[in-house]
């Protein structure tokens, strides 16, 4: 199924509790080497036909002021999968 | 939308007739060869595969009671009309309704989800509450309230934390986000409960007299209407035979066992509904729970006593793949079966669409009592609905006394050891009181929302939750669960009893009065003699003890098959009783608030260490035989308290019971921090017992009660008047401090502090 | 004085907030968030709750709602706005105040009587607020934790926007122990804590001086009252 | 910064209460070519050094069984970010 998908993560140097609960645990558990983690989103648009060149701009225009909220988050990408 | 799958693939009634001998697997679905024998002689052929699923799904224990139905029918028998006056549906609907009074009635309902809620803990507990809250939606209700009780495996044990953290997260984010109050519930930990946790939940409503709705199609032409979410493949995993028998190349291969909940849909789908029942546009109303499809059409028709016509191609999809079978058994979540009158189907529409609920008119209700199902222009089922319904097998199974319930009674506390020291006896009194069953709940009861709705009068810690259901009146209700599972496995008859009385002393000690009952039976497996003896025992204990404190059963349920590999779990009856308040005004706090005050003990203490919690934390015991029931004193104390409240004499009640005394004492003084001193020498030479009794015996009909001294001679007088043993045990101080005279001084932030750390170190 | 009470799907507190100004005196009016139509309020309350579920982020679908659109337009122009819990949220999302709200540091839901500190009483929803007074009252929210830039928050703190802040417990790890803002104007305010739940005696947080009687939240509404009759 | 980023789905036979509500949404702002929405998460594990392969088999590993839920979600993606 076509879709488009959206990648939202938290900025950067804002905290992201979430993240830093999983980086604890992880570190508990042994896997020292991982020095942070961050939780941002991945949202998948489902579209019966592949999308426009037009529906890709619509999607990246919704994804930066809809789909995430660009005072404490980054759209990292959106990309189309056929 | 209609489905891309051919109808000729279907298992048809024509095709049923045409291959009589078809291999089915009935086995595989979990029916029985004489069951399914059963079938083919009620239908006069064998059953398509979607009567196989229909008649399988709702021939299993879990709808149809079976095993437990012959136990049950004694809740509605042991009882007296003054009893069953107030009631206005009893037993066998979705949940019972009792009248309170003034115009209102409140229904209410506990129900287990305890194996879901071990293979996804989240999602387990949280369409739990979706569940229960739905069955009280569907008698017209508007859902005010909450409560779940809770028992898991062993605190130290790694996987109980997974289940824990879980399940309380399920409860929270369901019930917080539907803007139900939860008002009370239970957290017991035992490893009987390692591999199968009980995950129960409760919920109440109230309703105006004239809103009450059934579950019931008797108007031929009424339309069939679902609405709600659409129908996935939740919770199907066990039809997936069928699938693969049916369409072998091209059907789906497996399907998920779990169900997702979406407590936005389900609030929606509350509004929506009340604001139907109060346009009177339905004229029967079902939720769709376990069975989904095959239960809401079978049971609409046979409590109606008419039949149904249904197009099963119109149930609106979320997923195209499903065949009809999986349709039929979709437990997908926040789903209602309306049955409209014709002529309200416009008002019916225009209400659903304000709401954004999507809803499809299945089909209608017809005279003849027979229920049709077609796929496109085939039909697949074809029954008389009541055999699907209501007629299914009862089972008389057989029971056996445990092999070990005599040495287990035999093996009481009597040779343990027991403190003699000061310095022991309070050692032990904080070991108690910070045990994981006895510490502070506040780490799972502070992620769940108790003041939503705004009508909360009592919650979390208190005996009994309350809530008002008339902002005018000030009427309202209290409602208290108990089960006690290590008293159970000792005496599930008196187990029961006591899990009835300490549900009706709690609610009493609030100030209400007891007026119904509730009750969700979880126990090891029925196939199991030893475990059916159990259940026998419980279910009559507790139908005894209704009849005794006159106060009716107005419907539960039974969960089986609850075990640790071949292990039971303790028969843990949990009973829920409602009481009714005039004024909620009029409750009374189970913590101390002002010092000076009189501390008296309700009720005799006697040496019952038996079963308690001073027996599993001291001495990791259990045997002998639990505290001795008694429902006459329990009555007496209830009308006692009772006439107190209303007076007003009442500073403070908390009911005594698990940790006995001292975790009584423990609790008045570190909730709103106000301290004690307490001498109990005198009970102990009055009661002759030891002081490990007089700190955490269990026997029952007792209550802690705080008296201003302007209230102290009437209040004294009226104990003595009625036959109520009482004994003066300290005075509330202004120090924070619980002084324990002889034994130990304790401040109360050190207690507060240790009984709130307990579970925050094991979860958190 | 008639004070909307929005409620969008999945709104909880409406009702709630409803009795709350009716106890405060006003007459409340209930806005649905499809409508575009404000029906002459004096003042709106943005009640608690998951509108929409609080799927996406909490707030973000009710932002988009129609009401929300008038709501923005007219508190640009000075209507008084009290965004509650989830109403805070949604005023955050529309940018009506500044900064984000994410799960609570614990990872859990909190239900809790809270202390606040009033900084600010020079608001259409805290004049009747000693300034400095510290009240109790009720937080309930799964995503509570104020953030925001180093800019915007030198800024709230500069202009004297931060308008309550949590005692003794923070209880969700935000940033500054911000608990609720206004802005500049002051006729904006939101916080996480819940008002509403703090109006009746016998149903509000507990109190010193007795169990559950808390009721300094009735103050929010009778300060949007006194304001607009001032007006 | 080196990172492992896991990419993880509800599974596509499950009600995803979330990506309906987005769907609704985007459809009523006009998006109707959007047939579905899923929503899922994204993770990044951040590295001091660019993750061996023995890093990334480990990080496959708890990716499906602690960073998602088998029962309910699918682990779509486990990649490398030098
Ligand atoms: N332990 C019990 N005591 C009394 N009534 C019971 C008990 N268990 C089940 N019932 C009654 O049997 C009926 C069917 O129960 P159940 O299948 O749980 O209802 P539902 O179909 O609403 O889920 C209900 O009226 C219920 O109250
Ligand atoms: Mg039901």
């Amino acid at each position: 199924m076509p879709k488009i998908i959206v990648e939202v993560m938290p900025k950067a140097d804002l905290l992201d509790p979430q993240g830093k609960a999983v980086a604890n645990s992880l570190n508990r558990k042994g896997h020292t080497e991982i020095t942070a983690v961050r939780i941002g989103k991945r949202i998948e648009l489902h579209y019966d036909e592949t999308p426009t060149e037009a529906q890709l701009e619509e999607a990246k225009a919704f994804a930066a002021d809809f789909l995430s909220n660009g005072v404490i988050e980054d759209v990292v990408a959106v990309t189309v999968e056929a | 939308m209609l489905n891309k799958k051919t109808a000729t693939n279907v298992d048809t009634t024509k095709e049923a007739k045409n291959t009589p001998d078809k291999h089915q697997p009935w086995k595989e679905l979990g029916l029985k060869l004489e069951e399914y024998d059963e079938i083919k002689t009620i239908l006069g052929r064998r059953p398509t595969s979607a009567e196989l699923a229909m008649y399988s799904v709702m021939w299993s224990e879990h709808c149809s009671y079976k095993s437990s139905k012959i136990y049950l029918r004694q809740f509605g028998e042991k009882v007296t009309p003054e009893m069953t006056k107030n009631l206005m549906v009893g037993m066998g609907e979705n949940a019972g309704v009792v009248d309170i009074g003034e115009g209102w009635a409140v229904t209410f309902k506990v129900e287990s989800h305890n194996h879901p809620s071990y293979i996804e803990p989240f999602q387990g507990a949280a369409t739990g509450v979706g569940g229960i809250v739905r069955d009280i939606l569907t008698m017209g209700a508007r859902p005010i309230a909450v409560m779940d009780q809770l028992r898991f495996g062993a605190p130290e044990n790694p996987d109980t934390r997974r289940v824990v953290d879980g399940v309380v997260a399920g409860i929270s984010f369901y019930g917080n986000c539907l803007g139900l109050p939860n008002i009370g519930g239970e957290t017991v930990f035992d490893k009987v409960y390692q591999g199968n946790p009980l995950v129960n939940a409760l919920s109440v409503g109230a309703l105006r007299h004239e809103d009450l709705k059934l579950a019931k199609a008797s108007n031929p032409g009424d339309l069939v209407i679902l609405f709600g979410a659409r129908t996935g493949a939740d919770g199907i995993g066990g039809v997936s035979v069928l699938a693969s028998e049916t369409f072998d190349s091209t059907g789906p291969t497996k399907r998920p066992a779990v169900q997702v909940g979406d407590p936005f849909a389900e609030k929606v789908l509350i509004e929506c509904c009340l604001e139907l029942y109060k346009a009177q546009v339905v004229a029967g109303i079902q939720d769709l729970g376990g069975a989904g499809l095959s239960c809401a059409t079978s049971e609409l028709a046979s409590n109606g006593q008419a039949g149904m016509r249904v197009q099963l191609q119109n149930v609106l999809l979320r997923d195209d793949s499903l065949t009809p079978e999986e349709i039929l058994m979709s437990e997908s979540q926040e789903r209602m079966m309306a049955i409209v009158p014709k002529k309200d189907k416009a008002a019916f529409e225009a209400i659903v669409n304000k709401w954004e609920v999507e809803y499809s008119i299945l089909g209608e209700v017809i005279k003849e009592p027979r229920l049709y199902i077609n796929w496109g222009d085939e039909e697949i089922v074809n029954v008389p609905p009541r055999t699907v319904a209501h007629d299914g097998p009862v089972y008389d199974r057989p029971v056996a006394e445990p092999k070990y319930q005599k040495a287990l009674n035999k093996n009481t506390t009597k040779n343990l050891e027991k403190a003699e020291t000061p310095e022991e006896l309070a050692t032990q009194l904080i070991q108690i009181v910070t045990s994981p069953n006895q510490a502070s709940k506040n780490y799972i009861t502070d992620q769940y929302d108790h003041y939503v709705g705004g009508n909360t009068a009592l919650a979390m810690p208190d005996d009994a939750g309350m809530v008002r259901v008339d902002e005018t009146s000030s009427l309202g209700i209290a409602i208290a669960t108990d089960a006690n599972g290590r008293y159970g496995q000792l005496d599930p008859y008196a187990g029961a009893q006591l899990a009835l009385a300490e549900a009706y002393r709690n609610v009493a000690t609030s100030g209400a009065v007891p007026a119904a009952v509730t009750n969700c039976l979880n126990f090891g497996s029925p196939e199991n003699p030893e475990v059916m003896w159990q259940f026998k025992q419980a279910t009559a204990g507790l139908a005894d003890g209704c009849l005794e404190l006159g106060i009716p059963v107005t419907g539960g349920n039974v969960s089986f098959y609850n075990q640790t590999g071949d292990v039971a779990i303790h028969p843990t009856p949990v009973v829920g009783v409602l009481g009714v308040i005039d004024d909620v005004a009029r409750r009374i706090p189970s913590g101390w608030q002002d010092a000076g005050h009189n501390i008296y003990l309700l009720g005799t203490t006697e040496e019952e260490l038996d079963g308690s919690v001073w027996s599993e934390v001291i001495h990791d015991h259990l045997g002998g035989l639990p505290p001795k029931v008694k429902l006459q004193e329990e009555l007496k104390l209830a009308q006692a308290l009772q006439a107190a409240s209303v007076q007003g004499l009442l500073a403070s009640a908390h009911d005594l019971s698990e940790g006995g005394l001292a975790q009584a004492l423990v609790e008045s003084t570190t909730r709103f921090n106000v301290g004690a001193r307490v001498f109990l020498d005198e009970l102990e030479e009055k009661n002759k017992i030891s002081k490990t009794a007089v700190l955490f015996s269990e026997t029952t009909a007792r209550v802690l009660v705080t008296v201003g001294r302007e209230d102290d001679v009437k209040f004294v007088g009226l104990c003595e008047q009625r036959g109520i043993p009482i004994t003066r045990i300290g005075v509330t101080d202004t120090e924070p401090t619980l002084e324990i005279q002889n034994i130990a001084s304790w401040p109360l932030a050190t207690l507060k502090a240790a009984s709130e750390a307990t579970l925050p170190e094991l979860f958190a | 004085m008639k004070i909307g009470v929005v409620t969008f799907p999945g709104t909880l507190d409406d009702r709630d907030a409803q009795r709350a100004v009716r106890l405060a005196g006003g007459t409340p009016v209930p806005l649905w968030h499809a409508d575009t139509n404000l029906h002459d309020v004096d003042a709106v309350v943005l009640p608690g709750g998951f509108s929409y579920g609080d799927y996406l982020r909490c707030g973000a679908i009710a932002a988009q709602a129609p009401v929300m659109q008038t709501i923005i337009e007219k508190a640009n122009q000075g209507l008084p706005v009290l965004g509650i819990c989830n109403g805070f949220q949604v005023l955050v999302e529309s940018h009506l105040l500044p900064g984000g709200l994410i799960r609570n540091e614990n990872q859990h839901f909190i239900c809790r009587d809270q202390t606040l500190r009033v900084e600010n009483t020079s608001t259409a929803w805290t004049n009747q607020f000693q300034l400095n007074e510290e009240i109790v009252i009720p937080l309930k929210n799964g995503e509570g934790g104020y953030i925001a830039d180093a800019e915007t928050l030198k800024r709230l703190e500069g202009e004297n926007l931060i308008t309550f802040r949590y005692v003794d417990v923070n209880p969700n790890g935000s940033m500054n122990d911000i608990a609720g803002l206004r802005n500049a104007k002051g006729n904006v305010v939101g916080l996480m804590p819940h008002p509403e739940h703090a109006v009746e005696a016998g149903f509000g947080p507990d109190m010193p001086e007795a169990m559950r009687s808390g009721v300094d939240g009735l103050k929010f509404f009778t300060s949007v009252i006194h304001s607009l009759v001032n007006a």
